[in-house]
């Protein structure tokens, strides 16, 4: 599990799972698009508490090999600020056969999405912005929204 | 008796709070009880359960108490991905 | 969909799904494993009848697209001679959500796989080979098996 | 009356009979008929429901009925990915 601030380069991670035993790679990203809810996004900030989102990650993963008969499996999350089309998060896993390497992925990113420590800022279109996941906070943390809204 | 904790606010507890980090005394017994305390700087109307906590780099619960000298992080409802 | 013999590039391939709209990317590759049913793989031969399997991995394609609110799909698969390592087929997807993109991609590799027109011969490390898939033809086919057995 | 096939064996099959294409007079009614008419050829034992069979470039069935001049493609068992 690593955390970065640069853009996240699926081949060159995809590499590190190879293995002459891997008859199996399935591969996850979720990429910055351009709606959600509705509202058209215009940019994202991905706020990440790096040493803890480390630790969760790595959890993730020995879980997902405890649970599957994986043989590699590896994820990547961005932070900082992002822009459409980019990818935010990756996860890549091998196996002897598909079967597992397809439930493994889906567990890890399933995982990861509602455990580590990272937050996302939509920037609106509208001029609008808000911490996704964040209703009652985000009205608290942003009085900015009712001015340019 | 107050304790000393270092609170760390995320996302939008942090924007509310105006700083990332600080150092407060309070009469608190558990990681919840920091929580409820400051209500009034990380501004949140969350239900704990949608919130994280975590002390000293270690996840935790909203009910693991909380000594002297510890540092507190308080995380509002995750979106990672 | 795509018969190629040279090597497959996912990350070329990657850049054909993109799209502002996209938020999830879901990717498989099958790659040349060094066992098979507990012997040894040195390599192995695809043969691969283009014209149909392009025509119907095409009709897959358009299937997953009709099952699933999908935005993108697409698949390539190699054919001659592989070595162990290699990617053999990669199979992408790309959807607003993880759902449908996991959901697509397992459809599309699962139908690959049982009508394509597209078969394998496996060469074993003690000198066998024989057709995967193809009990009673192999044996016909492979008078030269006993011989090197 | 023998009609002119154009019959092209595949993987294993055309392993056994030595040669990709080769063009006989048959009595055959069906794909069908032309599977069992040239097991000498294809040399398989497999059944009919293991191998698919296509006419002129379309995935066929087996109790398609071929015409004078049909080129059919005999395959057996796949195995893709």
């Amino acid at each position: 599990m690593r955390i970065i601030n640069s853009a996240i380069e699926p081949d060159k991670l995809r590499q590190l799972l190879t293995g002459d035993a891997a008859g199996a790679y399935v591969a996850f990203e979720g990429w910055i698009r351009n709606e959600n809810e509705g509202q058209g996004v215009l940019r994202l900030e991905y706020e990440v508490y790096a040493p803890l989102a480390v630790k969760e990650g790595a959890k993730i993963i020995a879980e997902a090999r405890e649970k599957y008969p994986i043989l590699n499996a590896a994820c990547v999350h961005r932070e900082g600020l992002l822009e459409i089309g980019e990818c935010a998060v990756w996860v890549g896993v091998t196996s002897a056969h598909r079967d597992e390497a397809f439930a493994a992925c889906r567990f890890i990113i399933d995982e990861v999405k509602v455990r580590l420590p990272v937050w996302k800022k939509e920037y609106y279109v509208n001029g609008d912005s808000g911490w996704v996941n964040c209703e009652r906070c985000a009205m608290h943390a942003q009085p900015e929204r009712k001015v340019a809204g | 008796m107050n304790k000393n904790i270092t609170v760390r606010y995320f996302a939008g507890f942090r924007e509310h709070a105006g700083v990332g980090e600080e150092t407060v005394s309070l009469r608190a017994a558990t990681a919840g009880d920091v929580y409820e305390l400051l209500k009034d700087r990380h501004g949140s109307q969350e239900p704990l359960g949608h919130c994280k906590v975590a002390i000293n780099d270690e996840m935790a619960d909203w009910s693991t108490p909380v000594n002297d000298g510890d540092t507190v992080l308080l995380f509002p409802p995750v979106a990672g991905g």
